[in-house]
């Protein structure tokens, strides 16, 4: 077998060294009625098959190499320079285990603490750990994390978030016994936050797109005694106000905007940054600066007192396995963009946004519905159902917004389409959706 | 090799790496600049400095592409190159999860044969693909087996049993997850001890976490008694599939007794560890908790594939629907093995695992001693009797011999524990270079003891100060700040 | 810019340094009216748009990964493992030059010494060269080679050579007033060699794919004082005599088959091999084991006196740049495949082709021109133009055989078409061809 | 690092390393054994192996991705990420090069418009893309002159003249084309000496050979007047484009003079030079001698994109197209820099060499004392006087300052010759670090010249020893004659 290299006299002579004389001796401390039971799987394919089938399988997806697509909501079609993934694909990268051996694992240390570093950078905050999941699990891992902070269990978030955060949000604040209000995370509702409160989420720019002005929220948050969290698109925070300036406790993003491609919704990469005093109260794994026995600089993981193999049920957070090489990506994509690069995607997101919101507004039937300024995506009011459009708009080679008819998120409003673009939606996409929509009138 | 700069040591005003059209249209409003950010201080470095950087970077790390790597309970076995070109393909890596089902039948496609032969494998009757990793499935299911208890009006239980042996994610699950824990103490060979099992069951026992094999690379031979006696009791059965390696093709954990469980697409099927993540541990149960499941599920319908949610979901842990470049690897990696490939790959690992229990044995102690499963467990505590190296030395000297370490000090319950796990990938010959490696470090304790407290010395760098870094933790860059003339002048006056 | 690193200041730095005040003064020797002139070149793309516009470029070609593939003729369509793009994209090798400074580059020495032996080994030959540029080139040089040994100047070449083989020869012995005569290679011919004969070339499987007896043939050939060259298909020889047994001299062969992607004809890589005897008037680089100042083996470049750098017009060759990193590719495909895989591939690609000759065969107006055993392509005379043919299979997603109508290596025959089929021309395509041919009829 | 085994060392019998159907019919007549091969004694290996294998030879090798590589007359500028996701596009790896033209339209519009964007790049009025490298491309452009001096009846000029400045592949294509060969000794200032000059030209002289800037790192200030000079007396001009970088944007080489020239797609183009080639060396020429091109040429008809055959073409130098893999790396890189990009490309590798000139003459000494192009030629013989350190110790001791040296003893005409191309891909900074080894060598060269002798000292391998490896040639490995217990008793008995 191609991945199993010893061979049948190899394996003779093996067990003999144990005294044994075949494999099957080695089960013998298994129950006979549960051994080698009928198990129904596809016949194996040979490599050269296994390529064209799955190549086949793959081409049954429209993607977004061959179709202009407008989808937002959390995965983003931004760019990725081919110098980032020819990194996560350097073998001593991506075929390591966590780095617990630091003398082995010098450069994944090194590139984890960059990591930190980075995101501390563009959050705006003192540190920040090497990775979670996704943002949604970040989420309900901070929320967690408020509450122990702050011995309460209320926690009240903006309803124009993302569903689906809300809904992951909700299934871990549930283990805890925690409490979830969904209200407006503005000045006036934080001035009357009651005192049970751990803290306010607010999804910046929102669900809907919109950038809302935060500044002051975190005085009344902080009068209150509760903790800020801002959910953020590290992309914005290239021109917009950063969780830090905003003086927020914890700051959550979704990493999959950082060149990450959109793979189906995973793997991505939960950011999670917060202020230095909440440093040993935060989940997931550090890397620290430190030196070798020769006084050499090095990196070690540190602060494991907080993880689950070292304080097991006393732990922060259960995670072990985290996001590593998709932080990696992150890392070297932010380092290929820098900051002027990263600014440029900014500006051309929402340039091209606008360019789309202010071609759709003039269109019959349509209204946009987010408020101005919007980043990257907004939602529209269209003349007839979202989901018709999109499918009609696939003929035309294109992948439409999200339906979010009906929804919570605009108050049940019927017909909002989330519209989504990004700088690779360029001036002849942009056009070439509105033409579309045009002919269908 | 010389310590490499870190990114920000390299970065110089202006300087770009990107490549991106220019701005060229104007029609966002203006915005008001309380909302807009001061200043980005990031690296501003070239793709020439950003590709030496991490290029560089990468020689300063080993990964199993390097060599043996035999972390126990990690199964860090060799990651086919295939599974790397297949997610790559554009009509995997950049579809959006939010498309029309009908434009992305080969990824539901996947994801539901997926979910079918994982099933399979384990012998259970539905699978989700949501969570992140092991510990993520952990969670998942110890919140459907909450569900299950509660759905009854059984809302009492709110204990789980993980025995002492259990990776700490075990416990961890189980805190983060709202229940308490009572810790079983493993018997002597190692097993779960049935009596002291049988203390502990009672009304208030929502379940137990059980890993097989054990993380102590053991088989747990009463695992069907274990399950009648759970369950007799009211209570269901958590697999943590971590060690599924053990058992893919020969033997499957549904018909152990396991009501649900999940599987580390990371270990078993090969989906690289890339550092420390991602992973992806989907979760598979019976049918009692299927209508548990985090939603949705992939479905065939008569119109082709689609979402589906469970009646009763616990709710979503994860946007979207799980690490699906993950799924597609490990959806691979079976279309290419097979029954038989799979069924070569457990009885590989187990030989392999106690080929090495069957050389060391001897140079250092074996606590438990009976046939391992995929990986062995030893102590070296005789070693550190004798000659006062402890385990970590003898890891460190292991460095110096060219070869990643086992891991150390874990089951908590083995003293000066060194968990080896081969895997199936390695060959007889590389096992050798092992064994004489470990044999050598033994006999090194033993003449110069000092060399391993030194160890490793052939490597660019020596041990770390791990202490230090705890102590004054230094988990950021910044910039250094620049000295002002009027800073000196004051430094000056002052001095 | 992305690739030129230093900033405005840097330059403007960097020009004062030498007391320069701007960069046209660094092109103060050239000419005044050879500077600056108009030159046309296409707007600059950035690499989002340029990616695109590349992909759409690629996409007007049919690919094999799309198209069933029946050519072959000196390029094929043979499956390489993953690895072995992973191996030869690892950036320490193809980012690097000739190893010129041994200490620095022990990883593609290695690899060239082991290319060199596994290219003995394959051939049966005693030594082989780092690499030519194509077996075509290889050819060439061979053929100079021959005439600089024995100081002869006339080539024998076996007319069912491949044309562009045979053409490429022309032009390199015409500069040194080699006669170039095409005559049959076999034993009777052989025997009746003229005493001017510097060699006689024979392909083996030739251009119709045809396996030849060529024992015997190296006596008659030494008998007359002249060298044997036989060009080979590295995969036939998986299973056919190898050039050594058959006690050729020289034995060139065409290394795409090992893995390489045929990428519209290039980069290939020639295989050169020889006997001990002659490698001093071999033409190529060549790696050599030896040891360090410490007496550890390493690898170093060697008989450099034979190269341009060293001898100038006295050289072997004037090769400098080769084909390294297909060479290198090579040596990862011949290692992950072994003497096994190769059989394999050997075997099915003989099968398929016979499977696909047996097949048309039975189809009304076509005739089978390739005497059998064939390796993996045949001739066969059809009832239209093969060109013809070609143009309608392409809407069944196939690419037909090569048109050879009317080329002398079928003595002019009419509708005569070259057939391949490789261990990737499955049944399900074989079969798919027979059933368009049938349903053309 | 320890030493890597030879992959035949690692090699066991019965391993597989391939993942290939069955043979799965019995379709083929049997063959003659006389036609079959007796045994293929080749490694045995797992895929494991062989990743391991060549992974950990990577990181015994230098490149461009690792650190600064200043070897002059190479040009090893960064290879943009980029171009290899292009070239691995399907529509461009796997196409067959005889397809119809109809289905490789874009390949043959890559190739066409390459064919144009060459041409206006160096003025010149027709391209062939297919000679492999730049020696080729010099015996394809030497075939051309030929072939039209023939054409004219002028069938006397067996002459080419050669600057002894040029590369050794001039002299040697010269040679391997049947042409004599007078070799041209330089200036004091490092051009062309006109007088000399004059004196050989005569009716024998098919053309001169010259490299634009010289490879002394040079421009030719009388090339207006060299041309003439060599017109005049009815040769041609040959253009040795290795150099281009300096020129590309700025300076047509048509403009100069030259007829017919090679460009070298892996220096100025930055295709990768992959440890040694692939390589590529388009043929660019004036309109009349595009008739002499090998053939075939891709033009734009009516009905697409076609190949034509020039009408008195020198014939094939190469089988199908050329290296098209390189084609398509070069046409990318044209299309994202444009014109723009290109002059900045020259701009700063001469801005980058003057630098270093500037800032080393005088540690070392500068035979020609110019406004140098792309590359900088200094020599290390006052530094061999001084302290008796060569320049072969020089570049060894460099090594152990983490830099690749530059080339050395080259071009021949200048003691101790140190050859040294930045190109424009490298930063001030990497230039300051380049400029400050050079003088810590220098100093070195003084203060412990033993030092420099033993140089590399911080590498895993020493000065290896070409000497042996030349006298006893050792060009493969061969299996170990295992020894049979009969030769042992032999052995015993002799002994
Ligand atoms: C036995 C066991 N259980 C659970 C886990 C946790 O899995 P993950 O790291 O994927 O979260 C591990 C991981 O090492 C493990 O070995
Ligand atoms: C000046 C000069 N001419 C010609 C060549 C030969 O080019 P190639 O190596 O591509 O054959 C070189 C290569 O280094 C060169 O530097």
């Amino acid at each position: 077998m191609v991945y199993t290299p010893n061979t049948e006299a190899q394996r003779q002579e093996m067990l003999e060294t144990m005294g044994l004389s075949k494999v099957a001796d080695l089960y013998e401390e298994v129950p006979a009625e549960v051994l080698n039971p009928p198990i129904d799987l596809p016949t194996p394919l040979a490599e050269p098959q296994l390529m064209a089938e799955m190549r086949r399988l793959s081409e049954l997806n429209a993607d977004a190499t061959h179709y202009a697509t407008f989808l937002g909501a959390g995965s983003y079609n931004h760019f990725s320079p081919s110098a980032v993934y020819r990194i996560m694909s350097r073998n001593e990268f991506y075929t390591a285990y966590t780095p617990y051996q630091p003398e082995l694992s010098q450069g994944i240390l090194q590139q984890i603490y960059e990591f930190q570093t980075l995101v501390c950078q563009l959050t705006g905050m003192d540190v920040a750990n090497a990775s979670m999941y996704d943002a949604a699990s970040a989420l309900g891992e901070a929320a967690i994390m408020a509450a122990n902070i702050t011995k309460r269990k209320k926690v009240v978030i903006s309803p124009k978030t993302h569903p689906e955060h809300k809904a992951v949000l909700r299934t871990y604040a549930d283990c805890h016994g925690i409490e979830i209000v969904e209200r407006d995370a503005n000045i006036k509702e934080a001035s009357e936050l009651d005192p049970d409160t751990a803290c306010v989420i607010v999804q910046q720019p929102n669900f809907l797109g919109e950038i809302r002005d935060l500044n002051g929220l975190a005085v009344k948050v902080h009068e209150a005694g509760a903790i800020l969290i801002i959910l953020f698109d590290p992309i914005s925070l290239a021109i917009l106000k950063s969780p830090g300036e905003y003086d927020a406790d914890i700051a959550i993003g979704e990493g999959q905007s950082l060149g990450i491609p959109m793979q189906f919704g995973g793997p991505y990469v939960g950011l999670f940054a917060t202020k230095e005093k909440y440093v040993r109260s935060m989940p997931g794994r550090l890397a620290g600066m430190t030196k070798d026995v020769h006084g050499k600089r090095g990196f070690v993981l540190t602060l494991q007192t907080r993880e689950q193999h070292i304080r097991r049920e006393k732990a922060t957070s259960n995670i072990c396995t985290n996001e590593a090489l998709v932080a990696l990506a992150a890392t070297a994509y932010l380092c290929c963009m820098g900051p002027q690069g990263l600014k440029r995607v900014a500006q051309l997101s929402l340039q091209h946004t606008h360019y789309l919101a202010n071609r759709i507004a003039k269109l019959p039937g349509y209204k946009i519905i987010s408020r101005e300024p919007f980043f990257k995506e907004f939602a529209v009011q269209t003349p007839i159902s979202p989901t018709e459009l999109n499918r009609r708009l696939l003929e035309h080679k294109i992948i439409g917004g999200l339906d979010i008819s009906g929804t919570k998120e605009v108050d049940g409003m019927e017909n909002v389409w989330l519209l989504c673009a990004t700088e690779l939606n360029g001036k002849e996409q942009l056009d070439r959706l509105v033409a579309a929509l045009e002919g269908m009138a | 090799m010389s310590v490499e700069p870190l990114i920000f040591e390299l970065s110089s005003p202006g300087r770009i790496g990107f490549s991106l059209p220019a701005v060229d249209m104007d029609e966002a409003p203006e915005m008001d600049p309380a909302l807009l950010r001061e200043e980005l201080d990031m690296p501003e470095v070239s793709e020439v400095d950003v590709t030496r950087h991490f290029v560089r970077l990468s020689q300063k790390n080993y990964g199993i592409d390097i060599g043996f790597y035999p972390l126990g309970s990690c199964t860090m076995k060799y990651n086919p190159k295939v599974h790397e070109d297949v997610a790559i393909l554009p009509g995997f890596a950049h579809i959006h999860p939010y498309q029309p089902v009908g434009c992305v039948q080969g990824a539901l496609q996947v994801m539901h044969e997926l979910q079918g032969m994982l099933g399979q494998i384990v012998g259970m009757d539905a699978v989700t693909l949501q969570p992140a990793a092991g510990a993520h499935g952990e969670f998942t299911g110890i919140l459907m087996i909450r569900a299950y208890h509660r759905a009854r009006g059984d809302a009492n239980r709110d204990t789980l049993l993980v025995p002492d042996s259990a990776h700490g994610t075990n416990p961890a699950t189980a805190a983060a997850a709202g229940f308490k824990l009572i810790s079983l103490k493993s018997g002597a060979d190692g097993s779960v001890d049935l009596e002291a099992l049988k203390g502990v069951l009672s009304d208030r026992v929502a379940g137990m976490m059980l890993t097989v094999p054990s993380t102590l690379g053991l088989f747990e031979p009463n695992i069907l008694e274990i399950s009648r006696l759970v369950h007799e009791a009211g209570g269901l059965m958590y697999g943590d599939g971590a060690n599924l390696n053990a058992l893919v093709g020969h033997i499957r954990p549904g018909d152990l007794g396991f009501d649900v469980m999940h599987i580390n697409l990371h270990k078993t099927f090969t989906t690289p560890h890339g550092g420390g993540g991602p992973g992806s541990g989907p979760v598979a149960c019976k049918s009692h908790l299927a209508k548990f499941l985090p939603g949705p599920l992939v479905e065939k319908g008569e119109e082709g594939y689609k979402f589906v949610e469970p009646e009763a979901s616990v709710g979503r842990v994860k946007n979207f629907w799980g690490n699906f470049g993950m799924h597609v690897r490990a959806y691979t990696y079976i279309r290419h093995l097979g029954l038989p490939g799979l069924q070569r790959v457990s009885e590989d690992a187990i030989l392999n695992a106690n080929y090495i229990r069957a050389n060391l044995t001897g140079t250092y102690h074996l606590p438990y001693n009976r046939i391992c499963m995929h990986e062995v467990v030893l102590s070296g505590k005789n070693i550190k009797q004798e000659t006062g190296c402890r385990t970590l030395d003898i890891a460190k000297r292991l460095i110096d011999h060219g070869m990643h370490p086992p891991t150390v000090y874990f089951p908590l319950i083995v003293e000066e524990a060194l968990m080896i796990e081969p895997t199936e990938t390695e060959s007889k010959e590389t096992l050798d270079q092992f064994i004489a490696a470990m044999k050598a470090v033994a006999a090194e304790a033993r003449t110069d003891p000092d060399m391993l407290h030194a160890a490793p010395v052939t490597t660019e760098y020596g041990r770390l100060d791990e202490v230090t870094a705890a102590r004054e933790p230094n988990l950021r860059w910044r910039r250094p700040v620049p000295v002002e003339p009027d800073d000196l002048e004051y430094v000056e006056q002052a001095g």
